[in-house]
């Protein structure tokens, strides 16, 4: 007979004045792989935390069961957990992150020398041969990822919770992942999976619960469900009133390709060197167009958007707004030039969370919104927000609420609003969707498309291909160099070759057709 | 040695409690230049910056130079006695000045009654104000020697001879700012009658402002004097004592301090050895915590004395 | 029926006011339940007279480097070289215009142009400060620390540890002018107070200040030059102490070698019991005014009560102690608290 | 054609010392310039009278409060309070057991007992801060400034301002016991450094408190209790001072009211000096080892140098700015430095 090894009943539980979980009701077998889907803040990271007891529910019960007895708590090793915000240690090395708390001891001391061989070896069948000893502030996002990953995994837990733990994955890592998922449903090993990526779920999952407004309302085997049941489940009945209507996620969309041909160019990218050992980089985008940047972590197309934003320094070559050159590292001076920019990650550095939202949006602009004597005008401030809050669709229950209250797909709003406060030509944006789900992201589509109907240049680096469908051409880095330009069209297969280099294909090769294969 | 002391001078070492303080550093400068001019080499005053523990590591490394005498200016005259019998061991003689060592063997305590002052204070207060009336004392923390034995003095003179009078005590921490602070409030919101300072070098000009902003700064015999009696004898304190606005100071004896330190030296190198008793020069010596103590006269100035040369306010100029 | 998003904008919610506004206000009853403990303490605690010149009066030099130290605290940083910079620039001003034979260089240098001097040299450290924290990176703690035992050093190396009286009448003006006949003291910290609050609520730049320590690499990405900023706010927490290090002067009438000694720990008490946060981006100038004058309400009342001196610092620890958990208990705690000092 | 993922992990990399270990090793040169600076200026310098009494002895008392302040920072926290503990935990004790003729309280307790209670009174010490910082989630820096006041405060009241002295043997000991010949109170300063040292680098525990300061989230949800840690280390950061206190105590022969204040500015900048980062969950406990030393050893030599005294303060200060510029050019600087104190 198979157990139940999660139970869940009634669960409750109240931030202030939000209710993040309202009612949920969930078992699942021992063994069985779940997805546990969504929309933004539908609870799914709060019923992973009161799992791990991380934290106390206000109402209902909560069992993980063994298939010996029953146990509650992350902190006796049996509960695996990958968190969605992450949870390493910074100033310790990768090999001690993955033993956080769970020592190998040796008379009563930690046994150093098998930390260090058992983490290595867990390291080294993700590829990374000398992570162990190096401290996690130095690393990687993917191998932080990685580390993560394998201090969930490390000591064999029997139950492992992954929030969006692909999140940061490149295509390798995350086939990886999956494969290190079905080794633990071998072993019996029951496993919650959290992702934004319907793909991956039809790939890993047996079986899916969907989550909304904090209760669950669709529970079943994977079979039961298409993506676009999954995403009506995750939205509810549709009112119509949160932007256009869903695609499929890569799909392309329609549109005029040829509206920028004949236009000026706006940005110029004059053989840019990123480091001393980089190859130039040349690149022009015209008034009106969408072009994406994309290449595996580390190929240095983020790096070559920040440096038009104005945020690094490069090594060589120069930047050029509408034929004038810009100041590298000048945030300021890229802004008056007329760039504006989306940051990589908003929590790091495109928000200041203590500030309102109304504040936070005009940011960039504050010398532009003085009054009499110098000083900020509330008003013109408040005019200026109102137009980018409605063009935008910011929800915030006022202007003054403090930024940090704001859901993640709203804060994003915020930082897009802040980029376009300015006024901007051309527009650099950074992973403009990370963490927002799939409503959201279409209501950013659409108005980034708008925006460039209007006339703005974009260029969107991301490693999302929902971000690139929207483009009207890709440009692929691979180690600091162009690869390929893919105009709007392209297949799946040639982006995924132009972002390896165009070298022969890894033996990743295989698993991405077994991914396609699978999908068909 | 590297620093090229070619003086075959016998070296003498000085260790100074604290040197931010103005009274403290005047006395330091006073004993150096004493001990120079009488042909012996004092190295530079170590200064423990007010911490017992870095006093007696001081001592120690200026006998660890093999300095032949020690002279200091102890933090506390307790905590000083690790140093005092460190010397000892090492046969090094040991003087202080101002404040006593309470144990070990001192060569001689160069000292001036503090209670004696106190006392003195409250006999020229008291016989101003005619005994009556409200005297606010700012005393300086009892935790320093000359802090408690001045307001033990004062206080015990107040209440045997001039039970009239009300006391309000505040504590200064012998810091100027807190002085103003604390005189401040109690003048703006008591009647008062009288002030004794326990430092005119800390205290007085800041009470000059104070009592100038609430029109109480007058000369004696006008309208609005408040008997002031203040101790230390710095050269401002003696101004306003010439003009009038101090009833009284007790000076210091600053430069017998400097004088004696060297005459003390220059007899332990020699090896001269004291009695109890009076000595050569118009003081006692007399037993203090079981070490010889110069009881060195202070004096009381009204405007009477207020030109003498030998007062050490009126050098300083 | 409405998706998250739309719930979370349109769920009730009573009006409320501004964290900000909340921290500050906490203040209010904790300063009149003080009031009336004094009213009740001292008879002649509630009069005009001891309010203004005993409280204010007695508040102000504080005041102003708990000002100067709040805009550096909201910038994200730590000075505490301020209080040494409270005895420095009033020492290097009276010795540049003492001749020798009062302690002073005898370089005779006019009153003026040694107040200037001694701003410039102020406004040096403060950059010295804020270079280091910025390009060097090092930590604002320990670099201002360290600056401190320098500028202590120095304070009792010019003076030789003399006290420095019998000032020219420009340094006592600001101790002993009374316009209107209140205290030019108490008026010098109202309108530092009024015009940094406005600064720093209205203006570009104080929301600019605001921004760089609520999140510095989003300061920086919004296009704000947070090395340029910073500096200059160290630049003017150094200026204010030196203007409050010349009305202490003003006040006490002379310059002592140990002027301003331990006063930092009293400006981050008033600053942080205000509602200042340590973290930075956090805090107003009025809250950290309240937060001064609950102070000098406790000082005052403890002088009145007569209290046996021994025990007065330890009832101030125990009030502040008290202060700080009643902040808490009011909800006034900055949110995000969580560990750091 | 390899994947990204094999290229990270064989790109070609030297052989790194950890960063930690660099942190450490970097005051190494330092400390051996500071001794041929030592030796030139001074031929007592280089003697092991004066480095053993002078400079170690003196050291001690400062290197255990610094060694109970690393593991402080390294979880993460801020402790200011210790230098009071220095003070009042000695006071207590000493009070307990005299005759009130002496000062004392009378009750006559035996030395052992009141030893005892005096470490008993610094745990609770500990115990409330911990408290304060955990469940209140009141800012460490401001909590223990308050009980900072508090307890200096506290010792003035017990001893009325006084010094006690006459001590019993027992307290005596641990000033002048010299076993083989070298002071009891080295010996102590050094096997705490090697029990705490070896404490933190490979126990459970140790490793523990370092997960804490780096990332308190982190270690929470790898099971770490951390509130009950957090409060471990408070009090053991308060037992280790109220030890340091018993030994000034045993030095000076005498507990004074002002014991142990101003300490705690040494104790930070020996252990920042020595690689401890303000940050938490970095530093070592050997490198703070080797911070006090540098410190040690230049008091020293100012001491021994003919520098003038009046500006001895001043060099110190100077010497510690350098220190720190220094450690920064070496590379040793924390790295995530860039803003908070
Ligand atoms: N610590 C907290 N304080 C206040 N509100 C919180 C807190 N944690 C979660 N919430 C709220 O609870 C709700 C559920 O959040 P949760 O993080 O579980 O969503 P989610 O489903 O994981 O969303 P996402 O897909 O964006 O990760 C949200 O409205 C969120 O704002
Ligand atoms: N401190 C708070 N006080 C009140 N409401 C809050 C607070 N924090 C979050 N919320 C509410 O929670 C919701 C958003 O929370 P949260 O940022 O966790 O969303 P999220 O979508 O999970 O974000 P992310 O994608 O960045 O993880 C909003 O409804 C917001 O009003
Ligand atoms: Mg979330
Ligand atoms: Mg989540």
């Amino acid at each position: 007979m198979i157990s139940n090894a999660i139970q869940i009943e009634h669960v409750a539980k109240s931030f202030g004045a939000t209710q993040a979980l309202a009612d949920v009701n969930l078992t699942v077998a021992q063994g069985e792989t779940r997805a546990l889907l969504g929309r933004n803040g539908a609870g799914k990271s709060t019923l992973i935390a009161a799992l791990t007891g991380g934290i106390e529910p206000d109402a209902g019960r909560i069992q993980v069961i063994d298939e010996s007895g029953v146990f509650t708590t992350a902190g006796d090793g049996s509960i695996g957990c990958v968190f969605q915000k992450s949870t390493l240690v910074p100033t310790l090395t990768a090999g001690e992150n993955i033993f956080l708390g769970h020592y190998p001891t040796r008379f009563g001391f930690v046994d150093q020398a098998a930390m260090r061989d058992q983490a290595a070896a867990m390291l080294y069948e993700w590829g990374f041969e000398r992570l162990s000893e190096r401290l996690v502030s130095s690393l990687e996002p993917l191998e932080k990822k990685v580390v993560e990953i394998c201090r969930a995994l490390q000591g064999g837990p029997r139950v492992l919770l992954l929030d969006e733990p692909t999140a940061g994955l490149d295509a390798g890592a995350s086939q990886q992942l999956f494969t290190k998922i079905e080794g633990a449903r071998a072993r019996g090993v029951t496993v919650i999976y959290v992702s934004h990526h319907l793909a991956e779920v039809f790939e890993v999952c047996d079986s899916v619960t969907v989550l909304r407004d904090g209760r669950d309302v669709a529970t079943g085997g994977i079979e039961q469900f298409s993506f676009d049941s999954i995403v009506s489940a995750m939205a509810g009945p549709v009112d119509g009133a949160d932007g256009p209507a869903l695609r499929r996620s890569g799909q392309p969309v329609s549109g005029d390709r040829d509206r920028s041909s004949g236009q000026k160019v706006v940005i110029t990218v004059n053989a840019v060197e990123l480091d001393t050992h980089s190859r130039a980089v040349s690149l022009e985008v015209k008034k009106g167009e969408r072009v994406g940047l994309t290449g595996l972590d580390g190929a240095g197309h983020i790096t070559l958007a920040r440096a038009i934003a104005g945020e690094v320094r490069v090594h060589q070559g120069t930047v050029e707004i509408d034929g004038k050159a810009l100041r590298l590292g000048d945030v300021a001076q890229a802004i008056r030039s007329g760039v504006g920019s989306v940051p990589e990650d908003r929590h790091i550095n495109g928000l200041v969370p203590d500030l309102s939202v109304e504040e936070n949006a005009t940011l960039t602009v504050l010398d532009r919104i003085r009054g009499p004597w110098g000083f900020v005008s509330r008003k013109r401030r408040r005019v200026l927000y109102s137009e980018l809050s409605s063009s935008w669709a910011i929800k915030s229950a006022d202007p003054t609420q403090a930024v940090s209250e704001l859901s993640g797909g709203n804060q994003q709003k915020v930082v897009l609003a802040r980029a376009l406060a300015s006024d901007p030509r051309a527009l650099v944006l950074i992973n403009p969707t990370a963490g927002v789900d799939v409503t959201a992201k279409e209501s950013i589509y659409s108005s980034l498309i708008e925006l460039s109907e209007r006339g703005t240049s974009l260029l969107i680096a991301s490693n999302d291909d929902d971000d690139l469908a929207v483009c009207d051409r890709v440009v692929v880095m691979y180690d600091g160099a162009v690869t390929a330009h893919l105009p709007a069209g392209y297949t799946e297969i040639e982006l995924m070759t132009a972002v390896q280099g165009q070298a022969p294909l890894a033996p990743h090769e295989d698993l991405t057709r077994h991914r396609e294969s699978e999908r068909q | 040695s590297a620093t090229g002391a070619d003086n075959s001078a016998p070296m003498v070492g000085f260790s100074a409690a604290v040197l931010d303080n103005p009274f403290t550093s005047a006395n330091v400068n006073g004993v150096v230049a004493a001990v120079d001019e009488s042909g012996l080499t004092m190295l530079p005053p170590t200064n423990a910056e007010g911490d017992s523990g870095q006093q007696i590591t001081d001592v120690s490394t200026l006998i660890s130079q093999n300095v032949k005498a020690i002279v200091a200016i102890p933090r506390d005259s307790d905590a000083i006695i690790p140093a005092v019998e460190a010397a000892n061991a090492a046969g090094v003689p040991f003087i202080t000045v101002d404040t006593a060592a309470n144990g070990g063997n001192v060569y001689m305590n160069i000292r001036a009654d503090n209670v004696a002052m106190g006392k003195a204070a409250c006999e020229q207060l008291g016989a101003a104000a005619g005994g009556t009336g409200t005297v606010l004392q700012l005393f300086g923390p009892v935790s320093t020697t000359p802090g408690i034995d001045r307001k033990t003095g004062f206080e015990q003179c107040m209440a045997a001879e001039f039970p009239g009078m009300e006391i309000i005590s505040k504590d200064t921490g012998w810091d100027a700012a807190k002085t103003v602070d604390q005189a401040q409030t109690v003048l703006n919101t008591t009647e008062i009658d009288a002030i004794f300072l326990a430092s005119d070098s800390v205290m007085l000009p800041g009470i000059q402002t104070l009592l100038q902003g609430l029109n109480r700064w007058a000369p004696q015999g006008e309208a609005g004097h408040i008997t002031t009696v203040a101790i230390d004898g710095s050269a401002p304190a003696l101004d306003a004592v010439r003009a009038g606005y101090l009833d009284a100071d007790v000076s210091q004896p600053l430069n017998l301090y400097a004088k004696y330190s060297a005459y003390y030296v220059q007899a332990a190198l020699k090896g001269t050895t004291f009695q109890v008793g009076p000595s050569d020069h118009d003081s006692q010596i007399v037993e203090y915590e079981g070490n010889l103590a110069d009881m060195l006269p202070s004096t009381v100035v009204t405007k009477k004395n207020v030109d003498d040369e030998t007062l050490w306010g009126n050098a300083a100029k | 029926m409405t998706s998250t998003i739309l719930q979370a904008g349109t769920r009730p919610r009573a009006i409320r006011m501004s964290p900000a506004v909340r921290r500050e206000l906490a203040l209010v009853p904790v300063i009149i339940a003080a009031l009336i403990v004094g009213t009740i303490l001292s008879p002649t605690f509630l009069t005009a007279n001891n309010l203004l010149n005993n409280v204010l009066v007695n508040s102000s030099v504080l005041g102003i480097v708990v000002v100067a130290e709040s805009v550096i605290l909201i910038s994200g940083y730590f000075d505490l070289s301020l209080e040494s910079i409270v005895g420095l620039a009033p020492m290097v001003a009276v010795w540049l215009v003492l001749p020798s034979s009062l302690g002073g260089s005898g370089l005779g240098i006019p009153s003026w142009l040694a107040i200037v001097a001694c701003f410039a040299v102020s406004a040096i450290i403060g950059a010295i400060n804020g270079l280091l924290v910025t390009k060097l990176k090092l930590n604002a703690f320990i670099v201002t620390l360290a600056m401190l035992t320098l500028l202590r050093g120095v304070t009792t190396g010019i003076s030789g540890g003399q006290t420095l009286s019998r000032l020219p009448a420009e340094f006592l003006f600001l101790g002993s002018a009374r316009p209107f006949g209140i205290s030019i003291q108490i008026w010098i910290f109202v309108v530092v107070v009024i015009v940094v609050a406005a600064f720093m609520q209205n203006h570009p730049i104080g929301r600019k200040v605001y921004a760089l320590g609520g999140n510095q690499a989003a300061a920086a990405s919004a296009g704000i030059k947070t090395t340029k900023l910073t500096i200059a706010v160290f630049v003017f927490g150094a200026l204010l102490s030196a203007l409050a290090g010349l009305m202490l002067t003003g006040r006490i009438a002379s310059v002592t070698s140990d002027q301003g000694n331990g006063l930092i720990f009293t400006v981050f008490a008033a600053a942080v019991i205000g509602g200042i946060s340590l973290n930075g981006g956090q805090g107003t100038i009025f809250g950290a005014f309240c937060g001064v004058l609950l102070l000098g309400i406790i000082q005052n009342i403890l002088t009145l009560s007569r209290v046996p001196s021994y025990w007065i610092a330890a009832i101030y620890g125990l009030v502040i102690l008290c202060a700080l958990i009643f902040n808490y208990l009011a909800g006034a705690r900055p949110r995000r608290n969580t560990q750091r000092a």
